[in-house]
């Protein structure tokens, strides 16, 4: 069992992971950090992948590994984009959630923390 | 001379586990926060700091030899400062905590 | 030398898993942000470990990334602590 | 099983351990703290896989930018948490979803174990041709040179998530400064950090793009940390957003993609093809890209995290 298959099987489980987070979390911030780690479980399916042709000669394949740094920019662009959506929708609705009946609630902010 | 090198790894390492050890235990042991924030400083500065130390006979060259010392100045700086702001944060919160405990009206 | 490394490796390994009991309890949200900070600490003397173990000088330049960034989130968690309670708290809100 | 396979067991359990944390916490505040811890860790993970630029990639964003957006986002929509947890779906629904979860990981899995055995790899051809940009670093090749059309268009993909980011301000500030602005005692601990801390992180971001030409680095990287740096400076209240109407501000964001295009499109007309560069200037072309580059990607990070313009423009 070399690092590629531990760490395959790692990114395998954290994708599985974040997939049923986004699915059951209400929370949309939860959904957005579930997001990340499904992501970010497929950044390390790749580096598994790359890592696999690693010889003594070369560490592993440079080209997925282009790929995952890219990855990484475009999914935290991604992110900012969702998170500000989700500050501008709470501002403006008083509430953040994806239910049906979410423009329901009532500014009750007086009631403190 | 090798050997006495090794020898100063061996020991310097051993030592920032140990720091490391201790602050874990720390965290996990200590009863509040101000405390466990204590716990928290010895491994940043003296596990860190040991594990650098004992690098060091084994870097290639100086350069790699001033970049480890400096990743062990950034950590020192950054770590010492974030965690005065910590304390202070936990004092205020107390401080609040307290303030909201008494209630309204002028202490008596 | 390398066994001797990768033991101390494998050793600070264990006490960052450790670590992560005090962010399962926490209870308060600084404790939990310590532990975070105590794992960032053991993840850079980690990462020195393994660039050591594997012979990569690049690694420490992970390191030095790590180091001047570990306590990033812990300085944005102290502001957000600080402004709630410059909310709550009317004699110290000011507008400047 | 080696001393070196339990190592990476311990380490791979760890980072499960978090984002299982960061998944099941029932508090919002508790699973970003998690999920930092995790980002933190996974650079880790990037060390050990042998993926030294990707490592770096990820300690500057996982464990600096995206912590402090989500962190900030988590403060700010505290009082949603009550009504979110009203909407959790019911017990069927969860293992239904659950269910899902573990057979896509179950597919993923056996995709895993039943890759190709002699692996296939650009690695010797990304070597051969490295000589034709005389760079040494083969990820920096990639990047900047064989797959140079990926990196064009996704800076791009970052100027479009800065625009629609902006597009969400109320009208009535736009044109204003992004994000709230900080409050802090200039003469406190935190401007004492920042004006020490800056500084030497500049300094780290501009070496970490000029070794990417041989070493891992790369103007990711180093606009990634230099972006953190001046988060730091706003942070402090030393700083604020520039507001998003300055002329100089969208120079600086369009500096990347623009030299990048004008480059691809000049070796259209004078060479091969788009994006193909003249071997003799290969190397200080790349280069004057990625310093372009460079403040690009710091700029949109920056403004990325910031969010929306919610300061008034003061005439």
């Amino acid at each position: 069992m070399s690092g590629a298959v531990v760490f395959g099987m790692c990114g395998v489980a954290v994708v599985g992971l974040g997939l049923y987070s986004l699915i059951t979390n209400p929370h949309p911030l939860r959904k957005i950090i579930a997001f990340n780690l499904v992501g970010s479980g497929a950044f390390l399916i790749f580096g598994a992948v790359a890592r696999r042709s690693a010889t003594t000669a070369f560490s592993g394949d440079p080209a997925p590994r282009a790929l995952v740094i890219t990855g990484i920019v475009v999914a935290f662009s991604a992110t900012a984009l969702a998170v500000a959506l989700l500050l501008r929708l709470f501002d403006a609705a008083g509430s953040a959630t994806l239910g049906a009946d979410a423009q329901s609630s009532t500014a009750d902010d007086a009631s403190g923390r | 001379m090798r050997l006495a090198l090794d020898v100063l790894t061996i020991v310097a390492v051993s030592g920032g586990a140990f720091f490391f050890l201790a602050g874990t235990v720390g965290m996990l042991r200590f009863p509040d926060t101000l405390t466990r924030l204590h716990a928290l400083t010895k491994a940043d500065n003296l596990g860190v700091g040991l594990v650098v130390v004992g690098l060091l006979p084994q870097a290639a060259g100086p350069r790699e030899a001033a970049e480890l010392l400096c990743t062990w100045l950034l950590v020192l700086l950054s770590g010492s400062v974030v965690s005065q702001l910590v304390a202070r944060t936990v004092f205020a919160t107390d401080r609040l905590g307290d303030a909201l405990a008494r209630g309204p009206g002028p202490p008596r | 030398m390398t066994a001797f490394l990768t033991a101390s490796l494998g050793f600070i390994l264990v006490m960052l898993a450790l670590g992560l009991v005090r962010i399962l309890h926490g209870p308060r949200d600084a404790d939990r942000m310590m532990a975070a900070q105590l794992i960032g600490s053991a993840g850079i003397a980690s990462t020195l470990l393994l660039g050591a173990v594997n012979r990569s000088p690049a690694t420490i330049d992970v390191a030095f990334t790590l180091g001047l960034l570990a306590t990033f989130a812990s300085i944005a968690f102290v502001k957000k602590g600080l402004s709630r309670l410059e909310v709550e708290d009317p004699g110290s809100a000011g507008d400047a | 099983m080696s001393i070196q396979t339990a190592l990476e067991l311990v380490l791979a359990a760890v980072v499960l351990g978090l984002a299982a944390w960061a998944v099941a916490a029932r508090e919002t505040s508790a699973a970003v703290v998690g999920f930092i811890a995790y980002g933190l860790l996974i650079a880790l993970v990037w060390v050990a896989l042998g993926a030294v630029d990707v490592a770096l990639a990820e300690a500057a964003i996982g464990g600096g930018l995206g912590g402090v957006l989500l962190l900030s986002a988590g403060a700010r929509l505290r009082e949603n948490e009550k009504r979110a947890a009203a909407e959790r779906p019911g017990a069927g629904a969860r293992l239904a979803a659950a269910a899902l979860s573990a057979m896509v990981a179950a597919g993923l899995a056996v995709a895993v174990l039943r890759l190709p055995t002699p692996a296939p790899t650009l690695a010797p051809q990304a070597a051969a041709n490295a000589a034709a940009t005389g760079m040494g670093n083969p990820i920096t090749n990639v990047l900047m040179a064989f797959r140079a059309m990926d990196t064009l268009l996704e800076k791009f993909v970052l100027l479009l998530g800065l625009v629609g980011v902006w597009s969400l301000a109320a009208d009535r500030l736009w044109g204003g400064n992004p994000g709230p602005r900080h409050q802090a005692d200039p003469l406190g601990l935190l401007a004492f950090l920042a004006r020490l801390l800056a500084p030497i992180g500049v300094v780290v971001g501009i070496y970490v793009v000029w070794t990417g030409a041989d070493h891992p680095g790369g103007a990711f990287q180093g606009g990634t940390v230099l972006a953190a740096m001046w988060l730091l400076t706003m942070m402090a209240g030393l700083t604020d957003t520039p507001p998003v109407s300055s002329l100089r501000l969208r120079l600086v964001l369009v500096a990347g993609p623009g030299v990048f295009l004008v480059v691809g499109l000049a070796g259209l007309l004078f060479g091969a093809a788009f994006l193909s560069y003249p071997a003799a200037y290969a190397k200080p072309l790349i280069v004057a890209i990625e310093v372009a580059m460079t403040l690009t990607v710091a700029a949109t990070l920056t403004l990325l995290s910031a969010g929306a313009p919610e300061q008034r423009l003061e005439r």
